[in-house]
């Protein structure tokens, strides 16, 4: 840490938030939140390289994309969408309050927060969980047996009922292509839960600044900037919600 | 010096937005079930951008702030995605047709 | 002395005559380029070298001058583009008339294998003067089929069929290489182009112990297989007649149109459901794993050879 | 402003403290950019001592020295370390990071401890790589190519892509700083159009780094994946396609040949005015040739996959935007030549390695049209053509510039003046020996010796050339060993570096040498535009030497 530089160069001595090297507050606040836009910038390119395979292999494999969204809980998914809205919102309002000097009322908008991103997570948890009962987890005895059941029709199964060898060549068919959809439903979630997690790592120790009371109308950066983190991972996921759960819902279908 | 706290967005405003968000969200999940052809995805997207446009300009407070550097990252972050997956559409789309 | 400074590589296909003059051109256009800016930089250099009593003048730049030497290799670069993709295009489009040639390749070497049932490991014999198309696939990673005399390569990839053409016009033996990196003998995945007069060809051709041309090993496995159940040729079977369907547009069941190419026919054997014909049903089981790579080749073979006319491939048109 | 006689008392930054913790816990760019050059110089000596391997097994056709299994892997470890661990980090990380805030008259990068944390990074990256090494290595060659890399190799292609990974986001983070720093940090006065080109460069670079780095991590990541957990994504054997991997592949690794040579344009581009003594000619062009380089090197990607099965439609797009690139980048050589029109020149050592650059940059670029040229792209793809094409512009481009910027900025860095005869004498042992090294290579290519290759006994006849190339590169080495010595020596026994040595008219030379922890003794208020030579006289010191 750069402690003795800073005690060295004691002209900004009476400001202790603001580090040696800048001019001003507003300097520093500008430069942190200019780096955490142009890291949520490289942040929709790592996501970027999974939608482009997902883009391909969703045209190239339509109909299992199709039947393994259809296996993924719609319920549950769209109340995990409304769960980290939730969040979203306490983010934004625990600015407000931050904006507005009341201490108290971040902590418990934070503390909200945490919770909400914990439901989030406890929810994905248990979503992984039922794809793992399911069979539904690339290797790990990975069966798309209910897939082929419930989409008979969809998979064309249902016409090659009298053709035994057809029916089992198809079938094997099948299990790949819907495992590529199951590889990458685990690789983007996967990857949006460890941003969830890294979120609320952040957020624990932006509460336990708040409550300190680190932050001030004139100063609250740090809760400002993780906010923005907060805010560009729910967008990831309303992305990956319809991506991932809504590919074919259509009842005819 | 206000500056520095730049600008509070009405705690009524945060709510509007947060109801809307999760008014979307049901209707993306309901229009799912209506068959509309291809058009199924493209309801989806559009939504999702809805969304994901007002969480920018309202709870990331694009709108309000001065600086024109935010929202030229982003449009130059969005462009290269879509660059990406287009380019690579050059090839995928012409091979499959083959 | 030359002998171990080769220049350059000898030609020996319609191609590479083409390629070396295009080469050629880009040789010359950089070579001149390349001196005119050496001359510069050394003459300014010199004339301006530093010395006491004289000062740089102080230019700030020149917006004609930009522009010119902007514009100017954009123009020169229209036609590098140009001229490359009128190469490129004929490379890769076969002409309708040639004769196929199946590849296979593997770790580490090429299973090569003619229509009319010879097969050759990294040797393969061609006559001279003859459009001869390539159909290749790879059995486990990706390769590269590459001969520099005739200034062409293709990958061998996994999973799907890649092809190229080439006509020879000189006999002789020439380098045959895997140009994709692919693992521990990579540089041992060599072979040899053989290309022969086209009576030595014909000698040779003979000269094996060939078990059948390949259409008719495709249409022995054919009815072994019982494809000959349902794709019939005097009623309407459960399949598609399959007679003259090879090059043709094929109208699918959810309205898409395909033609029906190498990598159509392999689909459809390997994976039947994917592009089900319009007014079918999707019945047909799948063969993958069920066939070879090489009997692959030889189905795809004899479903084109329904389609040609007798005139064009009599050989065929025995087995028939 | 610059101050006058130094006293040998003077505090600056590297003596301001002691220790080995004032060095691993410092924040400051100047010493975090000397823990980059210690770094980067061990990667290019182990990438060095592969190519070393390479080059003496080629020497003969047979495949005599090594194995193929170790051929293979030394020539994809040569690749990795020297593109990820040296190339990518050297300009940007070590002369990026002492400068880029000088430049601009700030005091330090805008975020220093992540600043530090980026080294960190590296060095973890860098440890998990050697390990990787030291335990059997890899094999797939730098490209890691589906489905050899997934499916086929045997060697630790896991722990590889691992570090490279990791070290991408050291990468990331070190062109998240240089992009806050220039658009927060910039001194009163120090408008965008003032920047120093080396600045302008250092920009575009930061973007590069920025959009295309994540692509790589999050591929790498599905290869990964791929191995450990059987995914299929690009298996063909199980519905997946290995051309995707490709694409993915590189979108972010063609545009990290301009992380490579941007950067190095970055430094001929104060060189070459500062031994003129003149404006750069065109300045407008020369910065925004390089915003365009870092924009159009993103949609030109799929020229490496011509031949790889892609369709047609597509190769002709690609073809068609990989000439438009080719255009800034003759824009900037163009407007370096003519900047020396009616100027003072000197052949001091750092403007010899730019005429270096000028020169074997030329060649690079030219041999990249034949790249781009569909019809002769199918003869010379993955052949020594290609090889050599991507030596001349990463070895004679890159290296040559950061070691004329090495040259050229270490009065600064050090202190000490490094012997120039020395200097002069290595310059030229490198232009010559990376000629006579890589040249042949082009020949062989045109031949059709496809790269990769082991043993080339069935085609006796490449083996002179192949000699030839081998004799230049033990030049070569000598030229890079030979400024490692006389830097080291100039640090006890070099001349006292004045302030401003060349005469320059940067920021960085308006401090004291080396300059002191913040940089400045107050903050520079820009008056004057870039390049400002015609009021910048010249040192009398200079000016006795010639």
């Amino acid at each position: 840490m750069s402690d003795s530089s800073v005690a060295e160069h004691t002209e900004h001595a009476d400001r202790p938030e603001l580090r040696h090297h800048f001019a001003d507050e507003q300097q520093q606040r500008n430069a942190a939140a200019l780096g955490m836009w142009w890291f949520l910038g490289t942040e929709i390119m790592f996501f970027g390289g999974m939608f482009c395979a997902y883009l391909i292999y969703r045209l190239k494999y339509f109909p299992e994309f199709a039947a393994a969204s259809r296996s993924l809980d719609l319920k549950v998914g769209t109340l995990n969408t409304a769960v980290l809205i939730c969040s979203s919102l306490t983010v934004a309002q625990a600015v407000r309050a931050a904006q507005m000097g009341k201490r108290m009322l971040q902590v418990k908008l934070l503390l909200a927060t945490l919770f909400f991103g914990l439901v989030f997570l406890g929810v994905k948890a248990y979503e992984w969980e039922n794809k793992y009962k399911e069979h539904h987890i690339p290797t790990f005895d990975f069966n798309a047996k209910d897939l082929m059941r419930d989409n008979q029709h969809l998979f064309g199964l249902d016409k090659l009922q009298n053709d035994p060898h057809a029916l089992q060549v198809r079938e094997a068919e099948i299990q790949q292509h819907s495992q590529i959809f199951f590889a990458l439903y685990f690789a983007l979630t996967g990857m949006h839960a460890i941003h969830m997690i890294v979120g609320v790592g952040v957020f624990s120790v932006i509460t336990w600044m708040a409550w300190k009371g680190r932050f001030t109308p004139e100063y609250h950066t740090p809760l400002e900037i993780a906010g923005l983190y907060w805010h560009f991972v729910d967008i990831v996921w309303i992305y990956l919600f319809p991506l991932l759960y809504l590919i074919d819902r259509r009842p005819g279908a | 010096m206000s500056e520095h706290t730049g600008h509070i967005v009405p705690s009524r405003l945060n709510w509007l937005v947060f109801f809307i968000l999760i008014a979307a969200t049901f209707l993306t999940a309901w229009i799912a079930t209506i068959d509309l052809g291809p058009f199924n995805t493209v309801v989806a997207l559009v939504i999702a951008t809805c969304k994901a446009s007002i969480v920018v300009l309202i709870f990331m407070q694009v709108k309000y702030t001065s600086e024109k550097m935010t929202k030229a990252v982003l449009l130059f972050a969005i462009a290269w995605l879509i660059l990406l997956l287009f380019l690579s559409l050059t090839d995928y789309s012409s091979r499959f047709a083959g | 002395m030359f002998d171990n400074f080769p220049l350059w590589p000898v030609g020996a296909s319609s191609h590479s005559f083409a390629v070396d003059a295009l080469y050629v051109f880009l040789v010359v256009v950089s070579v001149a380029t390349t001196l005119a800016i050496f001359a510069v930089v050394g003459l300014f250099a010199f004339k301006y070298r530093r010395r006491h009593g004289r000062e740089a003048e102080p230019i700030e730049g020149n917006l004609i001058l930009e522009i010119a030497w902007s514009a100017a290799p954009m123009g020169l670069f229209l036609i590098f583009f140009a001229w490359g993709a009128v190469i490129f295009f004929d490379a890769r489009t076969p002409p309708q008339d040639s004769t196929e040639i199946y590849v296979v390749a593997k770790q580490w070497m090429w299973k090569l294998q003619h229509t009319e049932g010879q097969r050759e490991l990294n040797e393969l014999h061609v006559p001279v003067g003859k459009n001869i198309k390539l159909i290749m696939t790879s059995q486990d990673v990706i390769h590269s089929f590459y001969v520099p005399a005739f200034r062409l390569k293709q990958d061998v990839i996994p999973g799907r069929y890649t092809t190229m053409w080439f006509k020879a016009t000189k006999p002789g033996t020439y380098h045959l290489f895997c140009a994709q990196y692919c693992g521990t003998q990579h540089s041992g995945m060599i072979g040899e182009v053989v290309v022969m007069e086209p009576a030595e060809y014909e000698t040779w051709l003979s000269g094996g112990v060939p078990s059948g041309t390949l259409a008719q090993n495709g249409q022995a496995l054919f009815t072994q297989l019982g494809c000959s159940t349902c794709h019939r040729f005097d009623v309407q079977g459960r399949g598609p007649n399959l007679t003259g369907v090879y090059g043709k547009p094929v109208f699918l069941e959810d309205g898409r149109t395909v033609i029906a190419d190498e990598n159509y026919v392999r689909e459809s054997i390997l994976v039947p459901a994917a592009k089900v014909v319009s007014g079918f049903k999707p019945v047909m089981p799948s063969f993958q794993g069920q066939v070879s790579e090489e009997q692959l080749t030889s189905l795809v073979e004899y479903v084109k050879s329904l389609s040609l006319s007798s005139s064009q491939a009599p050989a065929t048109a025995a087995g028939k | 402003m610059a101050t006058a006689a130094v006293t040998t008392e003077k505090k600056n930054y590297l003596n301001a403290e002691y220790g080995i913790r004032s060095w691993l816990f410092t924040t400051d760019h100047k010493r975090i950019a000397l823990l980059y050059l210690v770094s980067i110089t061990a990667f290019f000596f182990i990438g060095g001592f592969f190519a070393l391997l390479i080059r003496l097994e080629l020497l003969t056709p047979a495949g005599d020295l090594l194995t193929a299994d170790m051929y293979n892997k030394a020539f994809t470890m040569h690749g990795q370390v020297m593109v990820f661990f040296f190339l990518i980090p050297s300009i940007p990380a070590v002369l990026g990071n002492f400068l880029v805030p000088m430049m601009i008259g700030a005091k330090d990068l805008a975020l220093p401890r992540i600043n530090l944390i980026s080294w960190y990074i590296y060095i973890i990256a860098g440890i998990l790589y050697l390990h990787c090494i030291a335990t059997g290595g890899v094999d797939t060659g730098w490209t890691f190519y589906t489905p050899y890399s997934t499916m086929f190799s045997n060697t630790r292609v896991i722990e590889a892509g691992l570090a490279i990974f990791i070290s991408g986001f050291s990468s990331i983070l070190t062109g998240l700083n240089f992009v806050v720093t220039i658009h927060r940090m910039r001194a009163p006065g120090m408008t965008w159009s003032r920047l120093p080109l080396f600045v302008w460069s250092h920009y575009a670079t930061s973007i590069i780094m920025l959009l295309g780095t994540p692509v790589i991590a999050i591929t790498l990541i599905l290869v990964v994946l791929e191995r450990t957990l059987n995914l299929g994504i690009f298996d063909p054997t199980r519905g997946g396609d290995p051309v995707l991997f490709q694409h993915l592949f590189w979108f972010y690794s063609h545009p990290a040949v301009y992380i490579m040579i941007l950067p190095s344009m970055a430094v001929i581009s104060e060189i070459v005015p500062c031994f003129s003594r003149k404006r750069v000619f065109g300045y407008n062009f020369v910065a925004m040739s390089s915003i365009a380089i870092a924009a159009i090197g993103f949609i030109v990607w799929a020229h490496h996959m011509f031949v790889a099965g892609i369709s047609l439609y597509s190769a002709l797009v690609f073809s068609f935007l990989s000439f438009l690139v080719a255009v800034p980048s003759a824009i900037k050589v163009f407007n370096w030549t003519a900047t020396m029109y009616k100027g003072s020149v000197s052949f001091s050592t750092p403007m010899l390695y730019a005429f270096g650059f000028i020169g074997l940059f030329t060649i690079g670029g030219l041999t990249g049209l034949f790249l781009a040229t569909l019809g002769v792209d199918i003869h010379v793809h993955d052949t020594y053509f290609v090889i050599a094409h991507f030596h001349y512009v990463m070895v004679g481009g890159a290296v040559m510039g950061y070691l004329g910027g090495m040259h050229f900025w270490w009065p600064k860095i050090s202190g000490r003046m490094y012997p120039e005869g020395w200097g002069r004498f290595s310059a030229m042992i490198v232009f010559l020996g990376f000629n006579l090294t890589f040249f042949p290579q082009f020949i062989l290519g045109y031949l059709g010796m496809p790269r990769r290759y082991w043993d080339y006994s069935h085609m006796p006849e490449w083996q002179g050339l192949n000699v030839l190339s081998t004799a230049g590169a033990s030049f070569l080495a000598v030229g890079y060993l030979l400024p490692m010595a006389y830097f080291l020596w100039s640090l006890r026994y070099g001349k006292i570096a004045p302030d401003n040595p060349w005469g320059a008219t940067g920021l960085e030379w308006r401090t004291s040498s080396p300059p002191p922890t913040f940089n400045f003794e107050e903050t520079p208020i820009v008056t004057w535009e870039a390049y400002e030579y015609e009021s910048m006289p010249l040192p009398e010191e200079v000016t006795l030497e010639r």
